[in-house]
Parts: structure tokens; C-alpha cells; sequence
């Protein structure tokens, strides 16, 4: 006997096409579909971190999770790291050329007086992944002047789709995403710290479904769903 | 039917006193512009606190500064034509002149006030759409129909035709006469004075 | 045009903005008057409060919200104890959140309405016989309509338009508290959804618009008999 | 208490509410005296478009700013024409959100203001030789100042606590477009900050209770004479 | 130093239609509350456009619908002194009687008028705070002081007392007199109507 409603799975925004693809697939196994509140990773957490009835936490980083782990929210043993994912440069379609991000390379050069768009680079994942990455390669001195700063890393993929910006640092996923960008380079993975995407129930959990379901994400289905959106999964 | 005053009060850099005694009927206030008629009426109302004096109408303290007596303006029974007519913006002619009225009121009554002002074609009409002469008597009606146990009148009759005037005060004095009203008058026609004063009193 | 999903959010913001507006009208006017007729000490500090929603960048009063609703926190404490429920991820907290975010705007208008009203009006009220309390309701409070009408638009507008104070503190759980621009928002992460958002942005507007149209047909009644209008 | 980068993320802010509140005051006059004095068709429109800042999202809002401001924009491509440069990632940018954000709510108190001013005394200015131009100088615009101090900090308010628009818009880049909203946005995305964040916060809370103290003896200058106040 | 008016206008459900033809001096309009007496000043003012008519002042024509001609109501040179005073409550006194002079007026003339009307001491107050003669003499003072080529005084005198009322008239029988201007009076006193009046009219 199914529960009247699905359980209610906090998701950071970046996973709303790959996580609906999922919901969906566990919904044709019958059970009902889960209810997926996307915000950001903080957001989500505080709320986790409060106290507020939910079931499942995915988050963007490590970090977030720590926090709740920190509070006791966790139900314990069930977090797990399921997802992860590639930094890339961005370009706006219909323009050419890639650039090869070696250490050193002229990106401070090739941006001239124009800017590149990040996620906020002190507090959003997407953007302490880039401006880690940029640190490696020993430019971040020359580029950080020149860096806009998205309140996420859809509205840095946003500027550079607009042509606000010619060039972005984005998630790989978040590049395959949209039509109107293309990759321009891809950040070597040694370059910053893997990025990776836990999964967590959360104590506060009362739904029978959310094991099921936390179960099914790590599932080799879900996996490949979420290969299909550009994730890398283990 | 008698008013008892004696009050002071200090208004920007004016001084303003005025003391006196009146036995029954009606009382006519009268002196120069910016004398303090207007001031004494709002401190017998209640609208203006006198910084001392005494205020007793027809028996009843309504203030006392000595004994600390501060009667509230709506329990003064107060009926007080303002010198500016004051109606309510939001309400009908109709609405206004009810405002005050008991519950218990006679409609005999209120036919015969409203046919003296001469006001029953106005009923369903906004204040803002009435002449200064029209807006004047339904205020008139206002506070007459609001079972007042006295009436301060503020240059009631001014702009209004003589012959409605006529009426209009042979209306108050019927007032006074049958329901032994104190009546507190301003106004600045010596002639009105003189016809009507039980007493003149001068600011 | 729209499809049944997009229905339910639309239903869904409406309820919530109206439900909002309705319960925070009585409680702005309270303050508007307070602000403008009252002297005590320390009215500029109830007037800051007042202000806070506005000046605080909404994510900072949702996180405030969430401290005080969560089950442990000091307002969520009483709710659990008297409902047994919570707001939290509930339409009622969109509802509060909507609510709080709109205060500042609706006492404002409030209160400038308020202000101008002629003290003399309520002055001969009084002198007909009625006591503070029928003067407040019989010639203050209905002066003072036009500035609830614009108060009441305003505040809608804005609890119709509230983002970051609501995901930050109820979430944003489909069926509950994705409102209209939540699912905006939502559709805003999804690269290559413009037509989406400029459609949800459309309805929103069309609501708007839809309120102002009943504000001023209201505001054109009350006002028949004067010059304000 | 506040570091030098915080100080100057303060002094950033005030400029960027500052500016947009002074260029956005006549402007949002010149609109309340067309919805209050003005009988066009299509009024209902403009008031709608007026209040559209306030029913989107913000990030809709920005997101459109955006479109309408980047170099291939309408906006943007004029202003490139014109200065060479571009509004994007500039403090000016972060001006002109701030600006349009706070429009709505200036407005609304702005009219209020001016729907109560007497029409008798612009009739007894006329016949004392004033055209309608001195009319508007000497008693409209005096007379609606209440409405407009209170549309000034309604607006320096919600123009200090800009957030979504601005970060679409204009990114968050230090020293440029970086307002107390998005310094203390950053810092809620960090767990643990929560001290740094209510330390930002109380500031914000501290200069628009300034504004307020302001404004209050603003309108009491103002008002000696009248009524009103 | 003349009138001649014919003008018609609805408003609400009344038809005021008024048509005088008054060489020189002052004419009293005269008539019982609500006749259009006041409506009648505001359309020859400007402020009410008739419906029909023609309003022509010493040779000027104000307004002709046959010929479509309407002077804006500032370009009218009207000194106006409504029912009610109408001051401008955000200036001082002193700023409300200024608002209509003409740079080059005489400071003389000035003082004169401020002293006939006994306002002098008034100057630096709010209108809020003025007493109700007070209000309406700063109202007077405000609309002779506008370098005028023509009188509209709607009751001016009510509500002032009669030592006051006689200097005022003599003022303005002056004005009359020296500068020609040709003035419409609306009174509701006859023995006024009678002494002033060099023609009646009733409306
Ligand atoms: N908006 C309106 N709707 C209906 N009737 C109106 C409106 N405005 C004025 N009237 C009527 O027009 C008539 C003329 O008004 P007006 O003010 O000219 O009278 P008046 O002769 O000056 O009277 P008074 O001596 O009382 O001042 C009055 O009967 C008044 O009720
Ligand atoms: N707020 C104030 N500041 C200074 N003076 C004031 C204030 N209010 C009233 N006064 C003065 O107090 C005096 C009394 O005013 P009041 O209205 O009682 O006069 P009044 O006898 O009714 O005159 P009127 O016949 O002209 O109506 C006036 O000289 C007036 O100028
Ligand atoms: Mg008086
Ligand atoms: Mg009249």
C-alpha cells in the first residue's frame, strides 16, 4: 500500500531537468511520484537544518551536507555520494575557436575589457570550483578583476547567452543544457577538487517511500538517466 | 437654562479669557474678529482644553480644572454649528444630518426641522455639491437633530437670505422656548443681537 | 494556453496573495495609525521595524522567518503547541511570507492617508455624540479608503511578486508554496525555457493588472461623494 | 566593527540607492501626476506597466533589464552608440535596477499625495494670475510632499535591499555592483557565516532607519504649516 | 467699468442661466440660497465653463461660444474672493498675499490695504491658525492685491464685525472709484445691497 503522497526531496536548482527525469522514472514503478522543491544548496539546507518536515536532501556540494551532518539532521548511514561533474568554459554558439587551460594560459588576455561569468566565487560550488580551478593555473590574480558574479551558476550561463559576457565558467551539464552556448574548454579535473553531488535522508523523514527512493537514485536506472544529462556517476 | 463660564486659555501668543453668567434662553457672544468667540465655543464644547476655569451649562460641570472634571466632548450633549460648515465629505446630505440622531428620536420632529432649512430636496446629494448657503443649513440640521442638551452656534445665519434667516431663528427660538435649550450665539449683526439676546456678551 | 499544472500555481498564488493581503490589512492599518496619531517614545523604532522587510534583502527575512517559525523556534514553538502542525513548506507560510514582505508598502499608504485626514471632521463627529471608537469607524477609517485601496494593490502586487523571502523560508514544493514566481524562477534554471517564463511573467502581469483594475473600480465608488477621487 | 571592504561595500550602497532615488523622484512624479490628474484610454495600462517591477520576480525583472541592456539590446545598443560604453556590470547598472524596482512603490505614494491635494486652491491660484506651470511649481508640488518624502524612502528603502534584479542584471562584481544585499547574499551561501550575515544586516537596518529619522524631519520642516503633518 | 453677461450652464439637475448687462461701478447679485450666485462668479472667473453665453468685461470679451473664444482663467486679471477664504495652507500670511502681485505694484498701496484690513500682525502665521474673520481678511487682501482689472467678492464681509466691514467697503468703494474696476458683489444684507449697490441684480 502506497503512501497517499510521494516524500518531499530538497534539491539544489542545477538538477531540476535530471532529478524530474528521475522522479518520473520511479513513478512508472508505481510508486507515487516524489514532490521536488528546488532552491538553492543553502536555502535547502537551513531549512533541513531547522528542523522543516522533508524527506531527502541532494545538494550541489559536500559542504552543505557537512553542515546538516554537523546539526544531527542526517538519518544516519544513509548519505552517499551519487553524482558528479565537469568545469567548463563557455562560449556563446556561433562563435569559434577553443582554448586549451593550461597553466598560465591568456585568459585575462582574451578577455580584453570584457568580463567572464561565474557563479559568486566565495559562496556558490559552481564558482569556488572555478575560482579554484583559475588559482591552479596561476591566473586567478589577472582574471578575478575581470569576473561577473552570477547569484547562480544558471544566471552565469545566462549572461553568456545573452552576449553580456563572451565567455563563462560553467558545469558541463549546465553547457549541454543549453543550445544557444558551446564548450570552449574544458577545466582539467586535477585543477580543482572533484565535484560531487551527495545524497542524504534527512532525520525529520516520515515518509515510507524516501529509503525507496534515496535507494533508487543510486541505482544503475537512475545513474543512467542522470549520464543522459552530461553527469559523470560512479 | 444657564450657562456658567470662566476660562483661560493661551493660544500661539494671544491670551484668551472670558468670563461670565448667563441665566436662561439665549446668550449672544459678540466682539472683533480673533477676540476668542470661536476658542471660547471650542472650550465649552470640550474641543480646546482651557489651561484653567470652570465650565458649568445648565447645572452640569463639564470642566473644572480645580477638581480635575473633564466631561468628553460626546457626552456634553453638546448641538455646534461650527463657523465653517464641517460636514462629512463620505456621507450623504441624509447621512450626515443622522449621524447624530438617537435612535429613539420623533420623525415628526426631523420633518419639521429639515422643512424650516428647507433642505429635503437634498437628501441623496454629496456635501461637495452643495452651495455655501446649502451646506451651511444642513449643518445647521446636523446639530440640531443631534438631541442637544445646549447649542453653541457659531454665525450660523451668515450667508444665508434674510427671510430664511428669519425662519431659521424663530426655529431656534422655538427650541429654546419649548425645550428650555441654553443657547450660545456668535454673531455679528448688532440688529440679530438685539432681537434675540436674552444677554450680550462681549469678548 | 496554459496548462492544468500552470492553472494550479496560478489558483495557488492567488490564494496565497490574497489570503496575505487579507489577514495583513487590518494589522497595517493598526500600525498606520499608530505611526500617524501616536506620540511615544520610540516611534521611529516601531517605524524602522516596520520598514525591515523592505530594506533586508528578502533572503535574509525569509532565513529570519525560518529561524522563528522552525519547530524549535520561538514563533513555531506556540504554533506547534496550539495546531500541532507548522508552517514550514506550507501555502500558510507562503502566506506569511507574502504577508510580512508587503507590511512596509501597506503602511505607508496607510498612513498617508491617514494623515490627511481633517482632524476637524473627527472633531465634530465627536461633538454629535460619538465616542472614539465610532469615530474611527464611521469617518477616519472610510477617509482613509483611498490609502487601503492603494495599500491593499500594493501589498498584492508585491505578495503576488515575493521570490526570495518565500524559498528561503517555506521552499519551493509544488502544490504548496511554488507560487508564480517560484515556478518562474524554477523555469529560469532550465537553459532554453524563455517562452515558459515570458508566459508565466505574462499571467502575472494580467493578475496584476486584474487587481489594479478592482482597486480602482473600488476606489471610484468609495470616492463618489469626494474630492479626493 | 566593519572592515575597510565593508565600509566599502556601505558607501557603494548609499551611492547606488542615493542616485537611483534622485533621478528616479521625477520621474516617478511626472507618472503619478498622469495616473492621478490624467483621463487618457489606456491609463489602467500605464499603471499596470508602472507596477510590473513589483509582481515579477525580481530575477524576471533583471532578466529583462538584461535583455533590454546588453550591447545587442535595444537599450544597450543606443547607449553604446551614444557613450561608447555600457551600463553592464556598472554601478550605474546597479542604478538603474534599483531605480526601476523602487518606482512602483514611489509612485503609488506619490499619487495618493496628489489625488488629495485641494483642487479649489489651484483654481484660486489661477485666478491670482498663475498659468498652469506655476500652478503645478507653487501648489500641486508643495502640497504633494508628503507623498513624495514617503515615495523617497519607500524607494531609498527597497532601493538598498535590491537584491534580484541587480544580481541578474548586473552580476555582483566588488567595488562595482557589490550593494549590502548581494555582500550579505554571498555570505548566507557559506555555512557558518550566519555572524558575518547579521552583521551586514544590522547596517543595512542602521541606514535605513537614518534615512527614516531624515525623512520624518524632512516632513515636519515641511509640514509646519499645514494640516497634513 | 461694465458687465455684460448672458450665460447659461447645467449642473446636476439645475439650469443656471443668468443674463445682466451693468454699467459701471459695483452691482450686487443678490438672491436666496442656491439661486447660482456663486456658480455665476465662477463661470465669469473661468473656473466653470457655461454651457452657452457670452461674458464680456469693460470691452474684453472672456468668453463667447458662438465665436468660440475662452481667456484662460489667469489671463482674466479676476480678484476673486471666494465664499471660503481658500488660502494656501503650506504658505505663510504673508506668502498667500504676495502669490498674485505683480513685481511692480507699489509698496504704499500696500501697506494701506494690509492696514485697512487689520492683518498686519498676521504675517508671519500659518492660515490654519488664523481665526475665521482673520482667514477671510488675508482672502480679501489676497485677491485686491493682484493688481485686478476686475471685483468678484462672493459675501466678503460675513463673519467680520461692523466697524471692520465699514472700512473694508470704503476700501473697496475706492478701488472702484480710482481705479475704475468694475465689481460683482454677491450679499445676502439688503441694507448693504442698498447703500453699495449702484445696480441689483437677482438671480
Ligand atoms: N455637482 C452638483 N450637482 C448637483 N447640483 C449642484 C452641483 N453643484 C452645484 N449644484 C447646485 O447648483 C445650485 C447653484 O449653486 P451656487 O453655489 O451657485 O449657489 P449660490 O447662489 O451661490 O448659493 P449660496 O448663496 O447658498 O452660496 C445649487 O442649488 C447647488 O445645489
Ligand atoms: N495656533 C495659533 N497660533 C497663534 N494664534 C492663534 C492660533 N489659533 C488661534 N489663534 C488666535 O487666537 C485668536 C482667537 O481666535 P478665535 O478663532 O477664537 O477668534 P474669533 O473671535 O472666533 O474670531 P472670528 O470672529 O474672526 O472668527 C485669534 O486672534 C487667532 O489669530
Ligand atoms: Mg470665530
Ligand atoms: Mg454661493
Amino acid at each position: 500500500q502506497a503512501h497517499a503522497r510521494g516524500p518531499l526531496v530538497l534539491a539544489a536548482a542545477s538538477l531540476q531537468e535530471s532529478m524530474n527525469a528521475a522522479a518520473d522514472a520511479w513513478a512508472r514503478h508505481g510508486h507515487p511520484r516524489p514532490v521536488l522543491s528546488f532552491a538553492g544548496s543553502s536555502s535547502l539546507a537551513r531549512q533541513a537544518a531547522a528542523g522543516a518536515p522533508a524527506d531527502l536532501f541532494v545538494s550541489a556540494d559536500e559542504g552543505w551536507m557537512d553542515y546538516l551532518q554537523k546539526r544531527g539532521r542526517l538519518a544516519p548511514g544513509t548519505r552517499a555520494t551519487f553524482l558528479g561533474n565537469q568545469l567548463v568554459l563557455i562560449a556563446r554558439a556561433g562563435t569559434h575557436g577553443s582554448i586549451a587551460l593550461r597553466k598560465g594560459v591568456d585568459l585575462a588576455g582574451i578577455l580584453g575589457r570584457n568580463r567572464l561569468a561565474m557563479a559568486s566565487y566565495n559562496s556558490v560550488p559552481a564558482g569556488k570550483y572555478g575560482k579554484a580551478a583559475l588559482i591552479n593555473l596561476g591566473i586567478w590574480d589577472r582574471v578575478r578583476p575581470k569576473v561577473a558574479q552570477a547569484d547562480n551558476v544558471r544566471a552565469a550561463l545566462a549572461l553568456v547567452e545573452r552576449g553580456a559576457t563572451p565567455f563563462g565558467i560553467v558545469y558541463a551539464t549546465d553547457a549541454a543544457a543549453s543550445e544557444q552556448v558551446r564548450v570552449a574548454g574544458i577545466f582539467p579535473p586535477s585543477s580543482h577538487a572533484p565535484i560531487r553531488y551527495p545524497v542524504a535522508r534527512l532525520k525529520a523523514s516520515t515518509n515510507p517511500d524516501a529509503e525507496g527512493f534515496r535507494r533508487f537514485l543510486l541505482s544503475k536506472e537512475a545513474a543512467a538517466i542522470f549520464r543522459r544529462f552530461g553527469f559523470t556517476t560512479r | 437654562m444657564s450657562f456658567d463660564v470662566d476660562v483661560e486659555r493661551r493660544i500661539g501668543n494671544a491670551d484668551i479669557a472670558c468670563r461670565f453668567s448667563a441665566e436662561g434662553g439665549l446668550t449672544v457672544l459678540f466682539g472683533p474678529s480673533g477676540a476668542g468667540k470661536t476658542s471660547t465655543l471650542n472650550m465649552i464644547a470640550g474641543l480646546l482644553r482651557p489651561d484653567r476655569g470652570r465650565i458649568v451649562v445648565d447645572g452640569h460641570i463639564l470642566f473644572d480644572s480645580a477638581s480635575g472634571i473633564d466631561v468628553a466632548v460626546e457626552k456634553r450633549r453638546v448641538g455646534y454649528v461650527f463657523q465653517d460648515p464641517r460636514l462629512f465629505p463620505h456621507k450623504t446630505v441624509a447621512a450626515n444630518l443622522l449621524y447624530g440622531r438617537r435612535d429613539n428620536a420623533d420623525t415628526s420632529e426631523f420633518d419639521r426641522i429639515i422643512d424650516i432649512l428647507g433642505i429635503g430636496h437634498l437628501m441623496e446629494r454629496w456635501p461637495r455639491t452643495l452651495s455655501g448657503g446649502e451646506a451651511r443649513r444642513v449643518a445647521i440640521g446636523r446639530a440640531l437633530l443631534s438631541d442637544p442638551a445646549f447649542l453653541l452656534l457659531d454665525e450660523p445665519l451668515s450667508s444665508l437670505d434674510r427671510p430664511r434667516r428669519e425662519e431659521i431663528m424663530v426655529l431656534i427660538e422655538r427650541m429654546r422656548d419649548e425645550l428650555g435649550l441654553p443657547i450660545l450665539m456668535v454673531t455679528h449683526d448688532s440688529e440679530e443681537a438685539n432681537r434675540l439676546g436674552t444677554r450680550t456678551i462681549s469678548v | 494556453m496554459l496548462s492544468a499544472e500552470q492553472w494550479g500555481v496560478v489558483a495557488l498564488s492567488l490564494k496565497i496573495a490574497g489570503v496575505a493581503i487579507g489577514v495583513t490589512i487590518p494589522i497595517a492599518f493598526a500600525l498606520a495609525y499608530l505611526l500617524a496619531r501616536g506620540r511615544f517614545p520610540g516611534k521611529v523604532l516601531v517605524d524602522g521595524i516596520v520598514h525591515l522587510p523592505l530594506v533586508l534583502p528578502p533572503v535574509v527575512t525569509g532565513w529570519l522567518l525560518l529561524l522563528a517559525f522552525a519547530p524549535d523556534g520561538p514563533v513555531g514553538h506556540v504554533i506547534e503547541a496550539v495546531t500541532g502542525g507548522t508552517v514550514l513548506f506550507r501555502w500558510t507560510g507562503a502566506a506569511i511570507a507574502a504577508g510580512v514582505m508587503a507590511l512596509p508598502l501597506m503602511v505607508r499608504a496607510m498612513r498617508l492617508s491617514i494623515e490627511s485626514v481633517d482632524r476637524r471632521l473627527e472633531q465634530a463627529a465627536r461633538t454629535l455624540g460619538a465616542g472614539p471608537g465610532r469615530v474611527f469607524r464611521t469617518i477616519t477609517l472610510p477617509l482613509s479608503v483611498p490609502g487601503i485601496l492603494a495599500g491593499a494593490v500594493l501589498g498584492f502586487a508585491r505578495g503576488l511578486g515575493e521570490f526570495g523571502a518565500t524559498i528561503t523560508f517555506v521552499s519551493n514544493v509544488p502544490g504548496e508554496t511554488q507560487t508564480l514566481p517560484l515556478a518562474i524562477y524554477s523555469k529560469l534554471q532550465v537553459p532554453g525555457s524563455e517562452h515558459a517564463v515570458v508566459q508565466l511573467a505574462l499571467v502575472s502581469v494580467a493578475l496584476s493588472l486584474g487587481a489594479l483594475v478592482v482597486s480602482e473600480l473600488l476606489a471610484r465608488r468609495a470616492g463618489r461623494g469626494f474630492h479626493v477621487l
